[in-house]
C-alpha cells in the first residue's frame, strides 16, 4: 500500500536545514542495528532532505575521528576507525599453572611418544579427560601423530615442535632420562614404611636438582 | 476493631447530583489503592490547597462514602473499614475540646499528619507522571544500534617449566612406590594357612612336642614373619583343640606351649 | 605466576596526545550500548591516558549534534537526541505498560531511597504487592540497597543506573522536583504521632535522601 502524494503538497513542507539533516543522518546511523540505505534515510527523514548531501558532510565530520562514515554496498553505517580496531579487544594475560593431568599427561606424551591414549591412562593409571588432551592440543604442544597399525588403528599423540621450543629442547630426545631424573633427585624412592629394602636402594645419591638445572 | 458511629441518615437527603457523583465513586471502589488514595480524591472536591484541608470535612466525607457503599452492599476492604474507624476516632476528637491530663499526641497533630500523608501521596504522583513524562531510552533517545562486543582475548599462558614437566614424569614413574600403604602380605601367615599346615603336621605328632617346632624354617628368622606365623599356628591348634583333635598344654605362664594329637578312639 | 612490570618501565611510553585519547574514548563509546565508566576506559586505553580531560572535550564536540554524550551515574554514554526520537520508529523497544502501582512506587524509591518495603507502604497507604517490587527489579530500574540498621534489619531499595540511563539522568540528585519536594518537607520520613520508636532508629544517620543528594 503506497500513499501518494501531490507533487505540489511536497513543496508545501520546506526541507529541514542542511544542519539539521545532517543531525538526522548521525542519529539515524547512530541508533540503526544495520546499515542505512539511501532509500531508508529518505523513507524516515522528512520530506524533501537530500540525505546524499548530509551523508557527503557527515562523511567528512567524521573523517579522522574515533568512528568513521562507511559504505557498506549502497547503505551507510558508522564504524570504528580501522587502526583503533585493538581497543575492541579487551586482551587479558593470565598466567596459569597446568593441571597436574595436563603435565602428566604431556610428560607422558613427550617420553613415550608416539604413544596411544591407552597407553597413556596405563602408564597414569587413570582416564585421561578429553579436556586435558584438547587443552595440550590446543596449546600446540601435542598433536596426533600416526596411527598405529594394531587392532582399532588407534591415534597417536606426539609433542610439536612448539613444544620444543617452549621447552627449550632441540629433539625430544634432548629430555632427561630416567637415569638423569634420579640423579637429579627427582626419582627419589622414599619407601612404604615396613616394606623390606634390598642392599643396593641406597645407592641414590642425593644430588641436588639445581645441578642438572642450573644455567 | 470498635464500631464507628455511622452517620446512617444521609443517603435519602442527597441532591443527585452528589448522589452520581458518590455513585460513580462507589462503583469505581476497584480502582482506588487503599483508603489514602480514596482520602485523596476525596480531598480534591475541597478545591484547596492539601495544607489547608479540613481534615474534619475529610473525615466526614470518608464515613459518608463508607456509609453508602455499606447502604448498597458493596464489600470493602478491611484497611477501609479501619481507616473509617480512625476517622471516626479522629473526628470525635476534633469536635471536643481535649480532656485535661489526656496525653498521647493531640487531635490536631493526628489531623496535620493525615493531612501531611496526603500531601506527599500527591507529591509522589506528581513527581512520578514527571519521571514517566521524561524522555526515555528507548522512546525518545537511543543507544547504539551496532554495539561492537569487545572481544575478550584471554591470554592464558600456561607456563610449565622443563622442571614441572620432568617432576611429572617422576611422580608417574616413581608412583608405584607411593601406593597408599596396605598390609604388607608377603610377611603375614594367615590362620587358614596355619590350619592347613597343622592338620598335615599333626598325624606325625604323638609325643608332646613344642608348637614352636611346627613353624615352617623360612618364618622362624625374620621377627617380623616369626610373630605372625606363632600368632597363626597358635589359633589354628586352639581351634584344632576344639574340634577335638589336639591336646594342649602350658606349664606356666608365658611358657612354652606344648600339643599332642589326640587319640582317636 | 606473574609478570611483573618495572614501575619505570611503564613511564617510557609516553601517553597518546589529545587529540588520540579523545578517538579512542569516542571509539569506544560509539562501541558499546550501555555506559562506560572511567575506570574501564582507563583500564582500555593506552598507559597513561587521562579520559576525563578527553571526555570533557568529546562532550563538547558532541554539542548539538544528533548524538550526544551524556554523564549517567559515574559512567558515559552516546545518546541520540531526544528530539530526533520520532525518526526512530524502527528502533523503539516495545515498552510494557506499567500499572499505576509500579509507577509510583518507582517514585517513591527513587526519591526517599533508600527507602524500606514498610516505608514505600506508609507513603503509598497500601500494601506493596511482590509482582510489583519483582517487575522495578526485572526492568533493573531498583536493585536491593544496605539492610537498614533498625529492629528486623530490613532491606532497602534503591534506583540503579539503569534506570538514571532510561530516564536520561546524570544522577539521583537531578530528578525532577527534588529539590521543592525536600524544601517542601515531603521527603522527611516523618513518624506518624504518637507511636513509639525504637531509640535506635533515630541513630541511624541521615543515610536517607539528604546525605544522598546533598554535595
Amino acid at each position: 500500500m503506497t500513499e501518494t502524494f501531490d507533487p505540489i503538497e511536497k513543496t508545501l513542507f520546506e526541507a529541514p536545514p542542511m544542519g539539521e539533516q545532517e543531525r538526522m543522518i548521525e542519529a539515524i546511523l547512530f541508533a540503526s542495528a544495520d546499515p542505512v540505505t539511501l532509500s531508508e534515510f529518505t523513507a524516515r527523514m522528512p520530506h524533501g532532505c537530500d540525505p546524499a548531501e548530509g551523508l557527503i558532510t557527515l562523511r567528512r565530520r567524521y573523517e579522522g575521528r574515533g568512528v568513521n562514515l562507511v559504505k557498506v554496498g549502497d547503505a551507510y553505517a558508522l564504524r570504528t576507525a580501522a587502526d583503533l580496531g585493538h581497543l575492541m579487544h579487551k586482551e587479558t594475560f593470565e598466567h596459569r599453572k597446568l593441571s597436574r593431568a595436563a603435565i602428566e599427561t604431556l610428560a607422558i606424551v613427550a617420553y613415550h611418544q608416539p604413544v596411544t591414549r591407552t597407553e597413556i591412562e596405563e602408564i597414569r593409571g587413570v582416564a585421561v579427560s578429553r579436556g586435558t588432551v584438547d587443552q595440550l592440543m590446543e596449546l600446540d604442544w601435542i598433536r596426533f601423530g600416526r596411527r598405529r597399525m594394531t587392532p582399532g588403528r588407534p591415534v597417536t599423540f606426539v609433542v610439536t615442535d612448539h613444544f620444543l621450543d617452549h621447552f627449550g629442547l632441540e629433539s625430544a630426545r634432548d629430555l632427561p632420562g630416567l637415569k638423569d631424573l634420579r640423579a637429579a633427585g627427582l626419582l627419589d624412592n622414599r619407601p612404604v614404611p615396613g616394606t623390606l629394602r634390598g642392599p643396593n636402594e641406597d645407592e641414590d645419591p642425593a644430588t641436588g636438582q639445581s645441578e642438572l638445572f642450573e644455567d | 476493631m470498635p464500631e464507628p458511629d455511622w452517620p446512617t441518615d444521609t443517603p435519602e437527603r442527597l441532591a443527585p447530583l452528589d448522589r452520581m457523583a458518590a455513585e460513580a465513586l462507589i462503583v469505581d471502589v476497584d480502582g482506588f489503592e487503599g483508603p489514602l488514595d480514596m482520602l485523596l480524591t476525596l480531598s480534591r472536591t475541597q478545591k484547596v490547597d492539601l495544607r489547608r484541608i479540613s481534615v474534619l470535612q475529610l473525615a466526614e466525607q470518608y464515613l459518608k462514602f463508607i456509609a453508602e457503599a455499606q447502604a448498597l452492599r458493596i464489600e470493602l476492604a478491611a484497611d477501609y473499614l479501619v481507616m473509617a474507624a480512625w476517622l471516626a476516632y479522629l473526628k470525635s476528637r476534633l469536635l471536643l475540646p481535649p480532656e485535661p491530663g489526656e496525653d498521647g499526641p493531640s487531635a490536631e497533630d493526628l489531623a496535620a499528619h493525615l493531612a501531611f500523608q496526603l500531601e506527599r501521596l500527591s507529591a509522589m504522583r506528581d513527581v512520578a507522571a514527571r519521571l514517566m513524562g521524561r524522555d526515555q531510552l528507548g522512546r525518545d533517545f537511543f543507544p547504539r544500534g551496532i554495539p561492537e562486543d569487545v572481544t575478550r582475548k584471554r591470554n592464558v599462558s600456561y607456563s610449565a617449566t622443563l622442571l614441572d614437566l620432568m617432576r611429572a614424569y617422576a611422580r608417574i614413574r616413581t608412583r608405584d612406590d607411593f601406593r597408599p600403604f596396605v598390609m604388607d602380605r608377603n610377611n603375614v601367615f594367615t590362620m587358614e594357612q596355619a590350619l592347613d599346615r597343622m592338620r598335615k603336621l599333626i598325624g606325625f605328632s604323638g609325643e608332646w612336642s613344642d608348637l614352636t617346632t611346627f613353624l615352617p624354617d623360612d618364618w622362624q628368622v625374620h621377627p617380623q614373619r616369626r610373630r605372625s606365623a606363632t600368632a597363626a599356628h597358635f589359633a589354628a591348634v586352639l581351634e584344632m583343640a576344639k574340634a577335638g583333635q589336639v591336646d594342649l598344654r602350658q606349664a606356666d605362664p608365658f611358657g612354652a606351649i606344648h600339643l599332642r594329637k589326640k587319640d582317636a578312639r
